[in-house]
C-alpha cells in the first residue's frame, strides 16, 4: 500500500515539476488534443497548425504582449484520447497546476462543449476552432468564441442556393450517423422541400461502414441530379472508390468533410475532380494573409493544410494573437477584447456576436484539376461552379 | 469475528483517506484526478462482485455505465438532477436483471466475449435511437459543481468497497466463490446459483449506472460512441487483474496504480501508457493471477511458512 | 425490389463473404488446435494492411507480392508469440477453461500492445492508396481490379487449406487434433509441433488477408478490431472448430449483412452482426460447449 | 427414506437407466452395485437434480424430489460427492467445508452450523485444513468430497466411489469413515463401489444394475449369491 501512496506522490511530483515556471518570461499556451482514439486521425490539421504558429511568433521575436512587451511563446500539449472527460481534466489541469497563460481550442465539437463549463469556472477566455453545431448557441457567451461559419442551419441555406444555381432538381442524400452528419441532415432537408429539390434516395449510414455499394445502386438506379454526400473522411474515401466503381454520373457530387484535407486530392489524381465539399477559405484569393499562411505550411509540412481544420485553428490563434496585443494578458481585458474587437484573418474580418463568428458567410469548395477553389458564395469565388464530368 | 480484519480496513480506510485529503490540496486539478479514481475505484468493485467473486469475467462493463448516463440525458429537466441519476442506476440494474438469465447461461470465454458484444450491441441500438430521436451529441449545461461530483464520487467508491467487503462476509459471498469454484459442485451443496448469479450480476450494475450519470454530469456533454466505449471496459478488467479481485483490496490497489500511473504517463506519452497497460495485463494473467493484493498475500505466507513445510 | 437482383451487389456480397471467410479461417485454426481465443486476430489484418500500404508506397510493390510478406510478417510475429508465451501454457497442466479465460485476456493485452506500438510508430492517422484501381467489366458489373483479386486469392485459399486439412498427413494431424486433443497426444501426433504449425498458419492467414484488405479500405493503427468482432460471429456460425462450416458461414455473413443493408439501413449493420453474435451465443449455448459436455 | 419409483433415463437413443424402483430404508447404508455404464452415476445424479430423469419419480419422505433444481434437493437434505471430484480448489480445506456448512439442508440446529473442526476430524482432513484442495492428494481430496457433503448436513449422503484408486490400507480406514458418519450422525448413506469387498462388508441392502436395469436386490449375501448377478457382473468382469 505504501508503494502506491507513494506512486501516487511521484506523480503529483511530476505533475509539479512540469507545471514550475522553468522560463519565466515565456508565455504558456495550453491545449489538449486527440492524439489517440476515434478522433485522432483528423488531429494534426490542427497541431500542425499551432505549432506553425508558434514557430512565426517566435521568429518575429514573441508574442506582443499589449503593445508592451514581446514574450517567447511555449505550447504545452496534453492527448485527450478522443475523450471529452479527458478534456475536461485537462484543462483545469492547464488552469489550475501547469498555469497557462492562455489557452488555445481541442479538436472537435463535444470536447468544445465539455471545457465550456471548465472555462466558465475560472473564467478563462478561449477561442474555439474546430467545433460547429447548431447547439453552440446554447453556451453562455463570454469565455468562449466559435470561429466557424458552418453551423447547420445557415449550411442548409448556402447548400439550397448552391444547388438552385447549378440547377440541381432532385439529389440523393447519403448521411453518416456521427453528430454533425445527422444535424447538416436535420436542416438540410425541410431546405431541400421548400426549394421543390426532390430526395430520390435518403440513405444513414454507420460510421465503420464498410461497403457503400448497395447504397450506390440505389443511387444509380435513381439517377439523381446530385449527390450530397454529409460524410466524413473515411466515408468519403470509400464513396470516391465505390461511386467510381458502381458509375455514379450525377452532375453535382458533394461531400461535407474529407476532400478539405490534403491527402484526399493526391491519392485519387484526377478522379475526385470536380468533387464539391464545405470550406469558406482557398489560398487562391487574393489575401496576402492567406497566400503566406499557405506557402509557410506547405513548406514546413510538406503538406496542404486541411482546409476546414488547419484553417479554422489558424483563425483561432490569428485572433487570440490580435486580442494579446490589444489588451495583453489580464483575461477580463482579454475577455472584453476579444468580444467587440474586429480581427483580420485568412479568411477576411472576424467579428463576434455572443459566442459566434457573425461576418463570414457559409462557402463550399470544389476540387479542380487538383486544386481546391471556393464556388459559394459568389462574391467569394475563386473559380465558378463545374459539372462535375466522369471519374478519369 | 473482529469488526474489521486488516483485508477489509485497508481498502476502505484507503478510500475515506484519500477522500478527505485530495480536497485539501486545494486545486481543481486534484479534485478531478480524485473523482476519476472513485469512478474506477466504484466501477472495478462492482465489477468484482460478479466477475471477481463469482468469476463470470465480464468485458462489457461499461453497457452499465452508458445506460446510466443515457437514462440521466433522457430525464434531463424533467426529473432532478440526483434522481435522473438513480433512476440511471436503478435502470442499469434492471437491464442486468432482464439480460441476466440467458446470458449467465453462458460460461467461461464464451461469457467474456458475450458481454463485450453485449454492450457494443446496446452501444448501437442507443446510436441507432439517438438518430431515430434526431439527436446528435446532448449538451447539458447547468449540473452540480465539481466539489458536489467529487463527494458523489467518493461515496460511490466507499459503498462499492463496502459492498465486496459485506459480501465476502455474507452468505452471497461465499456462494459466489463456490460458483467461481465450480458451479456444479455449489449447486450440489445446496447453492442457489441461478439466484445467487442474477443478484449478483444486478448488483454488479447499479454502482456503474450511477457512475456513468456522474460521469455524463463533470462533461456535460452525452454521446454515445463515448458512454459506451469498450476501453472502459478494458481499463476495468485490467485495474481488477492487476489489483487482485479476490477481495475489496484489488480493486483500490488496481485503481490507484493505474490512475497514478496515467497521470504520469498518458497526457505526454499516451501510446506507451496504453502499452504498458497491455503488458501488465498479459504479465499479471500469466505471472501473478491474483494481482498486487496476491502477491502480497503470497509474501506473508512464505514468511510465515517454516522452511521446508 | 430489383435492387436485389443487382448482379453489383451480390458481387460485393461475395467479396465481403469470402473476406470474412478467409480472416475467420486463421482464428478457427488457432482456436480448434489450441483452444486459444485470439482476441488480437484483427490487428494482424491490420499488419497485413500496413505491410501492403508500405511496400506498394516505398518501393511499389505490388499487393499480390506484398502480400506473400505481409503473411510471412504475421506469422513470424505468430511464431514468436507461441514459442515465447503460449506454448509453455498449453503444456502445463492447466483446466481447459482456464487456458481459454486467461489466453483470451492475455491477447487481449497483445492486441492493445501492439495497436498502441502500431500507433507510435506510425501516428493514428489513417492511410489509403490506389493500387490496382482499374475498372473490370464483366456484363453489367463493374468492379476495381484489387477486388476481384481479393475474392480471387480468399476463395482459392480458402479451398487449398480446406484441401491440405483433408489429404496431407499434416493437415489430417490439424484436424485430428480439433476433434480429440487427448486421444491424439496418445496416438503420437507430435502435438507440439502441429500447434506451432497452426499457430503460425492462423497468423498469416490474417496478415494476407490483411494486405487484400487494406488495398480497398482505410488502414489505420486501430482498423483491427471489427474484423476480430466479424471473424468471432462467423466462427460461432459455422461452429468452433469446423473450419469448412467458417468459410460458408463468411459467405453467409457476407450476404446477410450486404442484402440485410440493402433491404433496411446501413445504420443497422452492426446492430445486425452484434445481434446474430448474441442469438448465436445464447440460443445454442449447448451447442458452443457440446465438446466440453462430453468428457 | 427415499423412494425410487420407475426411473427412466435415455441421452439422445441411448437408454442409460430403465424402469429402476427401490427403497432406501432410513439409517441404512444402501450400496448400488454394476458395471462401468451400468447407470450408477446417471442414478445418483437424477436424485441429487443433477439431471432430469426421463420418466419416473424420486421421493424423499413425502416431498418429491424430481423437477427439484440441486440446490432445493440439497437444502432437503440429500448431498453427494462427486466420483471424479470436484473440489473449490482455490480454497483451503477449511473454507470448502465451511461453504457447505453455510449451505445445505434447511433444518439444522445451530450447532450443526459451526462444526468445521468436527467435520475435517471425522474425515481426517483436521492436519490439512488450511491447504488449498487442490493441493491435496487424490485420497485426501475423495475425503474432501465426503466432508463437504457431510457439511451440508444431509439426512442421506451418496458416495460415489469414494475408494476407487485407494491403497487397501486406505480403504480400510474409508469403510471405518463410513461406519462413524451413519453411526454418530444418523446419516442414511448410499454408495456406489467397484471395490466389491469393501460394499459387501459395508452395506445393509444392495441394488445391482446392469445397463440400466435392476437385475437383483436385497441383502449382500443373498445378492452375491445371485445367479443373474454371477453371470452379469462377476462373470463379465473376471
Amino acid at each position: 500500500m505504501r508503494k502506491f501512496v507513494g506512486a501516487l506522490a511521484i506523480s503529483a511530483l511530476a505533475a509539479a515539476a512540469w507545471a514550475s515556471p522553468a522560463a519565466a518570461a515565456e508565455v504558456k499556451i495550453g491545449y489538449s488534443i486527440a492524439k489517440t482514439g476515434l478522433f485522432a486521425p483528423a488531429a494534426p490539421s490542427q497541431i500542425n497548425a499551432y505549432n506553425l504558429w508558434a514557430e512565426q511568433v517566435n521568429a518575429r521575436g514573441g508574442l506582443d504582449i499589449g503593445g508592451k512587451e514581446r514574450r517567447k511563446v511555449t505550447l504545452i500539449q496534453y492527448d485527450d484520447q478522443s475523450n471529452p472527460g479527458n478534456a475536461v481534466k485537462i484543462y483545469e489541469k492547464l488552469i489550475t497546476q501547469d498555469k497557462v497563460d492562455l489557452l488555445l481550442s481541442p479538436w472537435g465539437t463535444p470536447h468544445h462543449f465539455a471545457i465550456a463549463s471548465v472555462l466558465e469556472r475560472h473564467k478563462f477566455p478561449m477561442i474555439g476552432s474546430t467545433a460547429s453545431s447548431v447547439q453552440l448557441r446554447n453556451m453562455k457567451p463570454g469565455n468562449i468564441w466559435f470561429t466557424t461559419a458552418a453551423v447547420a442551419d445557415k449550411l442548409a441555406t448556402a447548400m439550397v442556393g448552391l444547388l438552385q444555381s447549378a440547377g440541381v432538381k432532385s439529389v440523393a442524400v447519403l448521411t453518416n450517423q456521427l453528430p454533425f452528419g445527422q444535424e447538416n441532415k436535420k436542416f438540410l432537408m425541410p431546405a431541400l422541400k421548400a426549394a421543390g429539390i426532390k430526395v430520390l434516395v435518403d440513405a444513414d449510414y454507420p460510421p465503420n461502414i464498410k461497403d457503400m455499394t448497395a447504397i450506390l445502386v440505389k443511387v444509380k438506379a435513381a439517377n439523381p441530379d446530385g449527390v450530397i454526400g454529409l460524410a466524413y473522411p473515411g466515408d468519403s474515401i470509400l464513396y470516391i472508390n465505390k461511386a467510381r466503381e458502381v458509375g455514379i454520373a450525377a452532375k453535382f457530387q458533394y461531400l461535407l468533410v474529407g476532400p478539405a484535407i490534403g491527402f484526399f486530392r493526391g491519392m485519387f489524381k484526377g478522379a475526385a475532380d470536380g468533387i464539391v465539399t464545405l470550406g469558406h477559405w482557398s489560398p487562391h484569393g487574393d489575401n496576402a494573409r492567406s497566400k503566406a499562411f499557405y506557402a509557410a505550411y506547405k513548406k514546413k509540412f510538406k503538406q496542404e493544410p486541411d482546409y476546414l481544420d488547419s484553417v479554422e485553428a489558424w483563425v483561432s490563434v490569428e485572433i487570440l494573437e490580435q486580442a494579446v496585443a490589444k489588451a495583453g494578458l489580464d483575461k477580463d481585458k482579454l475577455r472584453q477584447a476579444i468580444s467587440t474587437g474586429t480581427f483580420d484573418t485568412i479568411i477576411g474580418k472576424v467579428r463576434f456576436d455572443g459566442v459566434q463568428n457573425a461576418v463570414t458567410p457559409t462557402g463550399f469548395l470544389q476540387i479542380q484539376k487538383g486544386e481546391l477553389h471556393v464556388v459559394w458564395p459568389k462574391d467569394r469565388q475563386t473559380a465558378p461552379l463545374a459539372p462535375k464530368t466522369g471519374w478519369k | 469475528m473482529r469488526l474489521l480484519t486488516t483485508r477489509e480496513a485497508v481498502p476502505l480506510l484507503l478510500v475515506a483517506a484519500i477522500a478527505a485529503v485530495l480536497p485539501l490540496l486545494g486545486s481543481d486539478y486534484y479534485l478531478g484526478v480524485g473523482f476519476i479514481l472513485f469512478g474506477w475505484i466504484a466501477l472495478a468493485q462492482s465489477w468484482t462482485v460478479v466477475s471477481g467473486l463469482a468469476g463470470y469475467i465480464s468485458l462489457g462493463h461499461v453497457v452499465f455505465a452508458g445506460i446510466g448516463g443515457y437514462v440521466l440525458v433522457l430525464t434531463w429537466g424533467a426529473v432532478p438532477v440526483w434522481a435522473g441519476a438513480l433512476l440511471g442506476a436503478l435502470a442499469a440494474g434492471l437491464f442486468a436483471l432482464l439480460v441476466g438469465l440467458p446470458v449467465l447461461r453462458v460460461r467461461g470465454p464464451y461469457f467474456v466475449i458475450l458481454t463485450f458484444g453485449l454492450a457494443e450491441f446496446a452501444k448501437y441500438v442507443v446510436i441507432n435511437i439517438e438518430n431515430a430521436l434526431g439527436r446528435f451529441g446532448r449538451l447539458i449545461l447547468g449540473g452540480p459543481p465539481l466539489e458536489t461530483l467529487y463527494w458523489a464520487m467518493a461515496a460511490l467508491a466507499l459503498a462499492g468497497t463496502l459492498a465486496v467487503v459485506a459480501i465476502r462476509r455474507l452468505r452471497l459471498g461465499a456462494g459466489l466463490v463456490a460458483i467461481r469454484e465450480d458451479e456444479l459442485a455449489a449447486d450440489t451443496i445446496g447453492v442457489p446459483t441461478v439466484r445467487f448469479k442474477l443478484f449478483a450480476f444486478a448488483l454488479s450494475a447499479l454502482l456503474p449506472g450511477f457512475v456513468g450519470a456522474l460521469f455524463v454530469l463533470r462533461t456535460g456533454y452525452f454521446e454515445p460512441a463515448q458512454a459506451f466505449d469498450p476501453v472502459i471496459s478494458f481499463t476495468i478488467v485490467t485495474m481488477a487483474i492487476v489489483g487482485g479481485s479476490a477481495d475489496a483490496r484489488g480493486p483500490v490497489f488496481g485503481a490507484l496504480f493505474l490512475v497514478a500511473l496515467s497521470e504520469l504517463l498518458w497526457s505526454n506519452f499516451p501510446q506507451v501508457y496504453m502499452i504498458v497497460l497491455g503488458a501488465l495485463l498479459v504479465g499479471f494473467v500469466l505471472f501473478a493471477p491474483n494481482g498486487v493484493a496476491g502477491l502480497f498475500e503470497r509474501r506473508r505466507a512464505a514468511a510465515a511458512a517454516p522452511a521446508g513445510g | 425490389m430489383e435492387i436485389l437482383l443487382s448482379g453489383q451487389l451480390l458481387v460485393a456480397a461475395l467479396i465481403i463473404g469470402s473476406i470474412y471467410g478467409l480472416v475467420a479461417l486463421g482464428l478457427n485454426l488457432i482456436y480448434g488446435t489450441m483452444r486459444l481465443l485470439n482476441i488480437a486476430h484483427g490487428d494482424l489484418v491490420m499488419i497485413g494492411a500496413y505491410t501492403g500500404y508500405w511496400l506498394f508506397t516505398l518501393a511499389a510493390v505490388s499487393p499480390v507480392l506484398a502480400m506473400l510478406a505481409a503473411g510471412a510478417l504475421a506469422g513470424l510475429t505468430g511464431a514468436a508469440l507461441y514459442f515465447g508465451l503460449f506454448r509453455r501454457q498449453l503444456a502445463g497442466s492447466q483446466p481447459i477453461e482456464r487456458i481459454e479465460a486467461n489466453s483470451l485476456l492475455i491477447f487481449f493485452g497483445i492486441s492493445i500492445v501492439i495497436q498502441n506500438l502500431t500507433a507510435l510508430a506510425f501516428t493514428a492517422s489513417p492511410r489509403t492508396y490506389q493500387a490496382l484501381d482499374t475498372l473490370v467489366r464483366i456484363g453489367e458489373v463493374s468492379i476495381a481490379q484489387s477486388r476481384l483479386v481479393a475474392l480471387a486469392v480468399c476463395l482459392g485459399l480458402s479451398a487449398a487449406i480446406v484441401l491440405f486439412l483433408r489429404f496431407s498427413a499434416l493437415g489430417l494431424s490439424i484436424r485430428a487434433l480439433i476433434q480429440h486433443r487427448t486421444a491424439s497426444r496418445i496416438v503420437g501426433i507430435d502435438v507440439d509441433r502441429v500447434q506451432a504449425f497452426s499457430f503460425v498458419l492462423g497468423f498469416a492467414l490474417a496478415g494476407l488477408a490483411g494486405t487484400l484488405i487494406g488495398v480497398t479500405e482505410q488502414i489505420s493503427p486501430f482498423m483491427g478490431f471489427p474484423f476480430t468482432i466479424v471473424a468471432f460471429v462467423v466462427i460461432i456460425l459455422g461452429g468452433l472448430g469446423n473450419l469448412a462450416g467458417g468459410i460458408a458461414a463468411g459467405m453467409v455473413l457476407g450476404l446477410i449483412e450486404t442484402y440485410g443493408v440493402a433491404l433496411t439501413s446501413a445504420n443497422l449493420r452492426s446492430v445486425l452482426i452484434y445481434g446474430v453474435f448474441i442469438l448465436v451465443l445464447v440460443l445454442r449455448p449447448e451447442g458452443l460447449l457440446q465438446r466440453r459436455r462430453l468428457t | 427414506m427415499l423412494r425410487v419409483e420407475r426411473v427412466g433415463k435415455s441421452f439422445g437413443g441411448v437408454r442409460a437407466l430403465q424402469d429402476v424402483s427401490f427403497t432406501v430404508p432410513e439409517s441404512s447404508i444402501f450400496g448400488i452395485m454394476g458395471a462401468n455404464g451400468a447407470g450408477k452415476t446417471t442414478l445418483f445424479a437424477i436424485i441429487a437434480g443433477n439431471l432430469a430423469p426421463s420418466s419416473g419419480s424420486v421421493r424423499l419422505g413425502d416431498l418429491r424430489l424430481t423437477g427439484l433444481p440441486p440446490h432445493r434437493v440439497a437444502a432437503a437434505g440429500v448431498a453427494r460427492t462427486f466420483q471424479i471430484v470436484r473440489p473449490f480448489r482455490g480454497l483451503s480445506v477449511q473454507e470448502n467445508v465451511e461453504t457447505a456448512l453455510r449451505f445445505g439442508a434447511r433444518d439444522r440446529p445451530a450447532a450443526a452450523m459451526a462444526d468445521a473442526a468436527g467435520i475435517l476430524d471425522l474425515t481426517g482432513l483436521d492436519g490439512v485444513a488450511g491447504r488449498p484442495a487442490g493441493a491435496l492428494t487424490l485420497a485426501q481430496q475423495k475425503r474432501l468430497e465426503v466432508a463437504r457433503a457431510l457439511a451440508t448436513g444431509p439426512r442421506l449422503l451418496m458416495l460415489d466411489e469414494v475408494m476407487a484408486g485407494l491403497t487397501p490400507a486406505e480403504v480400510q480406514d474409508t469403510i471405518a469413515m463410513v461406519r462413524r458418519i451413519r453411526a454418530d450422525r444418523g446419516v442414511t448413506v448410499m454408495i456406489i463401489e467397484h471395490v466389491m469387498g469393501a460394499l459387501m462388508a459395508l452395506s445393509d441392502h444392495v441394488v445391482v444394475l446392469d445397463h440400466g436395469e435392476t437385475i437383483a436386490a436385497g441383502p449382500p449375501a443373498q445378492v452375491a449369491d445371485d445367479p443373474a448377478v454371477r453371470s452379469a457382473y462377476l462373470g463379465r468382469r473376471h
